[in-house]
């Protein structure tokens, strides 16, 4: 509630009128997390003081969290180093890029952060991060098909993670599961890093036909503007600015501003008759109300139409009477959206919100000229050019530098850390391994989400990446991985981005389809710290790279800042979603090795490369050196070779190599196939290493023996090593020569941790 | 049970003969009547939309109330649905015989509308949980359950929040006595079901309700198995045998 | 504005998974000699007229018909005391 | 056994789904006059000895650290009234 009363109350309505005749009146600026210079430009852009509600439009749009001004400079390599590619229909800028999948069909798909709301409130913030992240698909004209959601959490054993885990997967699943999309994937990492700041990352992607791409613009004169969903109350009044910009600090909880409550049931008729709207072709432009609410929609909306905008704010449907115009713009209530609809077709608009139950109310329309006009009871409030609070905010060159512990990091080699000598201390460390917190089994978060609900589910969590059928006649798919390795960013931020990429792209190659797209959370530290500032830049410079040379362009995506405790920052944590395509379904490649006999290829090159480990955190708590080398004409190779063999019908199963290595990949095929494997290590290869190496671009594949001669000669002829090391047999994983596991002791192992830590 | 796996395009719509006419109900929150309305395609019927605030059934011959979480299931699961006013016209019909089908939300919604005995109340261990889930058919006499026989063991996926079957012992005692278990979990009990109840049936046999999802085990690229085809196989049949 | 408050339990007999899951916590949490939790529901309801025996009628036949399931739970129907300062005000 | 009750509520500036769909549901039901219905939660705890102002006090902490979320509840904790006979009785 101080929020509230620390808020300067008008005591008559400022008007613009008013404003012009008063030109000396203080605003609180700066409580609205404006710099001098910034509010010195908005006074030069209006040619006088703003009012308050105007104010109140330029602080939260010109927050970090809508402005990007810290990032801008940096994201722009998205673009101008993207790939050349023909499946981009819409690229960074809008709500969310898409990408032609083929047969008509576009997808667009996109990955967001609510982070510091999570961890004030952990259920309703990750709540409504997915009803966020859903809205900006429904805004492109698509009808989302299903959600992930990478997570970070502070230390397993921390008391507090009890807290923030439980809340946030009861939080995502409430919600995603009542709005009836499949959760297919994601990620649970834990690490002390993300104590006091745990990342709730929630991604989105959705289906629909290239001509039902809509786009957030308001263009033709005397079009009606309809705000539709929730009544608008004093949800996260200055959330966006306050919230998201500035470090958390939990030690003044008289700070904490306003939390948001979710309403999926809202929320999932808002989808379904948005696309009704869609379907009747009633809709010229939309945008949906995030962070921002108003202030964003309206001034987006006419920022990106031919005309300008007047919008009558007393024709908002409100929760609470008592908000002043000024919360109503800056209300973050969820559950609404904005449609421009041609006057004619407004009866048919709001008959079909009626249908669904849906408040909808003409608050407006689009004008001629070019300002947004806001007005109180007939008085005007607002008055600007949409384009300067929508995208002219500022844009900062922040300072950063290489910190000066980057260099003892990354010589704090883990070559020198003790390893397993015999078979028996091999053993032990697999079981470490494949029990410890990040490498176990993580069904009790995952069954909490429904991952059937729609019926299109073809892969889902535990596999490499889920898949999801979009058209039921020709067998057209998708398939989405997300990924992320904040410790190898950490050690090395353009390496680490790079390798975010490369293991997403992985992933979903794995599991038989073609890598198109990329879109990426970005979580970082206070870009006013010049070593978070330098993780930063450099993780985007890698992304862009990398992304040129996959030929994957960047979508769209999302910056997340301010991510830290006090002085401590999480780590850099690039999380990167790959989308791919695959023509038919039916020829996914999954993970489990379930046929006796079949032979284990392992494909790649292992070296000797530890830096950042599994094994490096879980046996020593080490975390230095360098990250293992990027390759990404390997990954693309090997990219190649997954897609042909599942074309081809030549492998029956396969799983990426990531953290934890080969003996963690190999215990989860086998698990899910309920099947053992007998393994040889290949001659003049250290054991540990083979066993523990996270060498990049490698993944293992189960392959039929008669299928043998045609995967080896595909493989040689394209220059891709693939070694045979195994056959899936019996009900034990066996290294010969080492050690022996049975498989029930394996999956106790694996998957007792996580339920004994939350239950 | 075998079932084409394919596409799931329309597989028989219609089928010429009047009857095989199955409808959905569509309330709002419903999640899985598009799924309900594949697997009575796969089945060989012709599903029906049906909307909520529609008295007319429009001469469907049987009724699925689908899963999901109608009106949000805020109040309770299934409180405000049963009184719209498709379900004035859906009591009335089972009442008179039509085989009703209510699948997790949907039993739910039977139960509320005192169709069935008890209640659904939260999971025991207080999540959501979705997991493939081995039932044995303890009735395979009901009009939904003909084409499975007693004791057979099946897989289907079980996703819910409150799907804990609790009803007085006098009710759970009559229940078994009369054999309107139709379906009871195997292995783990997943939610502290009374006596491991999955489903039950009216005493007419016409009515069932069951928390699993048969209508996402019926193509094997989608689902756990194709053993839950066997529910609208059922009802298929049943109704040809009482035309 | 007057109020009506229905609350809504289980009934004794119905197991309470939500009620014990926080008895359980509360010894971990260092809060002993609390021997049973029941948790039920609450409703508020804002009425336009004066409490009368009439609005309290309406009250009961509308918790019995739908805001309790009578089948597992219990309730009761009172007019509000007068608001009572909560013991936790705004402490944000 | 003597008895705590601890009601929480969201508090008011919260939005209330839950409320909102009971609220909007009562009309179709063919109640009138409802103008608000908040929907929370009522903890009856079953504690040891009587309940003095120390228990009362112990419970009032575990409302706020646990039984509440004082981020979007508000609490209040009384002793309980002496039962009162529910409205309905075992229906079932
Ligand atoms: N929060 C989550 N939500 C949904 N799925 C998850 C989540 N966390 C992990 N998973 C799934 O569990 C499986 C294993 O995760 P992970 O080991 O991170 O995969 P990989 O190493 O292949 O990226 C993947 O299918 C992943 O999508
Ligand atoms: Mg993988």
């Amino acid at each position: 509630m101080s929020e509230r009363s620390e808020r300067t109350v008008m005591h008559s309505l400022d008007t613009v009128k008013h404003a012009e005749q008063t030109p000396d009146t203080q605003l609180p600026w700066a409580e609205l997390g404006l710099k001098e210079d910034e509010y010195g430009r908005i006074r030069e852009i209006l040619g006088r003081r703003p009012t308050g509600a105007e104010l109140a439009m330029y602080s939260v749009m010109w927050s970090e969290h809508c402005s990007y001004k810290s990032s801008k400079v940096h994201l722009k390599q998205f673009s101008e180093k993207a790939p050349q590619s023909d499946a981009m229909l819409v690229g960074i800028g809008e709500q969310a890029g898409v990408v032609d999948v083929g047969q008509g069909y576009a997808v667009t798909f996109k990955v967001e952060s609510h982070n510091h709301p999570s961890y004030v409130e952990p259920h309703q913030g990750a709540a409504t991060g997915i009803g966020g992240i859903v809205r900006d698909i429904i805004a492109m004209g698509a009808r989302p098909v299903a959600v992930m959601d990478p997570l970070r959490f502070g230390a397993a054993d921390h008391p507090d993670t009890r807290r923030v885990l439980p809340g946030v997967v009861s939080g995502i699943g409430g919600y995603g599961n009542c709005l009836g999309l499949p959760n297919i994937g994601g990620e649970v990492v834990f690490d002390s890093c993300y104590q006091g700041n745990p990342l709730v990352n929630a991604l989105c992607v959705g289906v629909m036909r290239h001509e039902d791409i809509h786009l957030a613009k308001a263009s033709g004169t005397g079009n009606k503007v309809v705000l539709y969903g929730a009544r608008t109350g004093g949800d996260g009044i200055g959330g966006a600015s306050i919230l998201a910009s500035e470090t958390f600090d939990d030690t003044k909880p008289s700070k904490r501003p306003a939390v948001q409550v979710g309403d999926p049931f809202q929320e999932k008729l808002l989808i379904e008759c948005t696309l009704e709207a869609f379907q009747e072709r009633l809709v010229v432009g939309i945008q949906d109300l995030g962070a921002a609410g108003l202030s964003c929609a309206t001034s987006e909306l006419a920022s990106n139409g031919s005309g300008g905008m007047r919008v009558e704010l007393d024709s908002v449907p409100l929760r609470d009477s008592s908000l002043s115009p000024e919360e109503i713009l800056m209300s973050e209530s969820q559950e609404r959206m904005c449609a421009v609809v041609e006057p004619e077709k407004v009866e048919r608009f709001l008959a079909i919100c009626e249908k669904w139950d849906v408040t909808a109310t003409v608050i407006g329309e689009v004008t001629d000229g070019d300002r947004l006009g806001i007005f109180w009871h007939g008085e005007q409030i607002v008055d600007v050019p949409p384009r300067t609070v929508a995208h002219d905010g500022p844009v900062l060159q922040r300072p950063y530098a290489r910190p000066d512990w980057q260099d003892a990091l990354q010589a704090d080699d883990p070559a020198r850390l003790p390893r397993p000598a015999d078979g028996d201390e091999l053993r032990a460390a697999v079981l470490a391994l494949v029990g410890s917190p990040n490498q176990a089994d993580k069904s009790w978060i995952t069954d909490q989400y429904d991952r059937y609900v729609l019926g299109d589910t073809v892969l889902a969590q535990p596999e490499d990446g889920g898949m999801i059928r979009i058209d039921a006649e020709t067998g057209l798919g998708v398939a989405l991985a997300t990924d992320g390795n904040g410790r190898y960013a950490k050690l090395d931020p353009y390496a680490g981005a790079q390798l975010a990429l490369a293991e997403s792209y992985r992933n979903v190659a794995t599991t038989g389809a073609r890598p198109l797209a990329v879109t990426d959370c970005l979580n970082f530290g206070s870009p006013e710290d010049p070593a978070a500032m330098w993780q930063f830049a450099e993780a985007c410079r890698g992304l862009a790279d990398a992304c040129r040379t996959l030929g994957t362009p960047v979508t769209g995506g999302n910056v997340s800042l301010y991510n830290q405790t006090g002085d401590v920052a999480v780590h850099p944590t690039p999380v990167v979603g790959v989308l791919g395509v695959i023509d038919d379904v039916a020829r996914r490649t999954p993970m489990a090795f379930a046929d006796e006999g079949h032979l284990v290829y392992l494909l790649g090159d292992t070296r000797e490369e530890l830096g950042g480990s599994a094994w490096s955190q879980v046996a020593h708590g080490h975390l230095g050196g360098r990250p293992p080398a990027v390759d990404l004409e390997r990954e693309r190779l090997l990219g190649e070779v997954l897609v042909a063999a599942s074309r081809d019908g030549m492998a029956d199963a396969a799983h990426d190599l990531s953290d934890g290595g080969l003996i963690q990949a190999l215990t989860e095929s086998c698990l899910k196939g309920g099947r053992g494997a007998r393994i040889v290590v290949p001659d003049g290869m250290d054991p540990f290493v083979f066993l523990f190496s996270e060498s990049q671009g490698r993944a293992l594949v189960a392959i039929p023996r008669s299928e043998e001669v045609r995967f080896n000669d595909m493989c040689g002829a394209r220059g891709l090593p693939a070694t045979r090391i195994g056959v899936v047999d019996g009900d034990a994983v066996e290294v010969q020569g080492q050690f022996t596991i049975p498989l029930a002791e394996l999956r106790r192992t694996h998957e007792r941790t996580i339920p004994e830590l939350l239950a | 049970m075998s079932v084409g796996t394919g596409a799931g395009g329309d597989a028989g719509t219609g089928g010429g003969s009047g009857l095989g006419r199955i409808g959905v109900v569509t309330f709002p929150g419903s999640l899985d009547d598009r799924d309900a309305q594949r697997a009575i395609r796969l089945a060989g019927g012709e599903p029906v939309a049906l909307w909520h605030r529609d008295k007319d059934i429009r001469q469907v011959d049987a009724v699925v109330l689908p899963g999901g979480f109608s009106y949000g299931d805020y109040l309770r699961c299934g409180a405000i649905a049963r009184f719209s006013p498709v379900m004035g016209t859906v009591v009335e019909q089972a009442r008179l015989g039509m085989p009703v089908l209510g699948i997790c939300n949907g039993f739910q919604v039977l139960c509320e509308s005192h169709l069935l005995p008890g209640a659904l109340t939260r999971n025991d261990h207080l999540h959501f949980v979705c997991r493939d889930q081995r039932l044995r058919i303890e009735n395979a006499n009901t009009a939904w359950t003909g084409d499975y026989t007693e004791g057979q063991e099946i897989t289907v996926p079980l996703k819910n929040n409150e799907g804990g079957f609790v009803a007085s012992e006098h009710t759970l005692d009559a229940l078994e006595a009369e054999g309107r278990v139709v379906l009871r979990y195997v292995g783990r009990n997943p939610n502290g079901s009374r006596r491991d109840i999955a489903g039950i049936t009216n005493e007419a046999g016409n009515v069932v309700g069951l928390m699993p999802h048969p209508e996402h085990a019926v193509e094997a690229l989608t689902g756990p198995t194709t053993e839950g085809l066997g529910f609208f196989t059922s009802a298929l049949k049943s109704l040809v045998a009482a035309s | 504005m007057p109020r009506v408050v229905v609350d809504v339990m289980l009934k004794p007999e119905i197991l309470d998974p939500q009620g014990q899951a926080v008895q359980r916590a509360l010894p971990r949490l260092g809060f002993e000699g609390i021997t049973d939790v029941r948790q039920g529901k609450r409703f508020e309801l804002e009425v336009e007229g004066p409490v009368d025996d009439a609005v309290l009628a309406r009250v009961r036949e509308m918790a019995e018909t739908f805001l309790a399931n009578t089948v597992i739970e219990d309730f009761t129907v009172r007019a509000a005391e007068p608001d009572p300062a909560p013991d936790a005000g705004a402490v944000a």
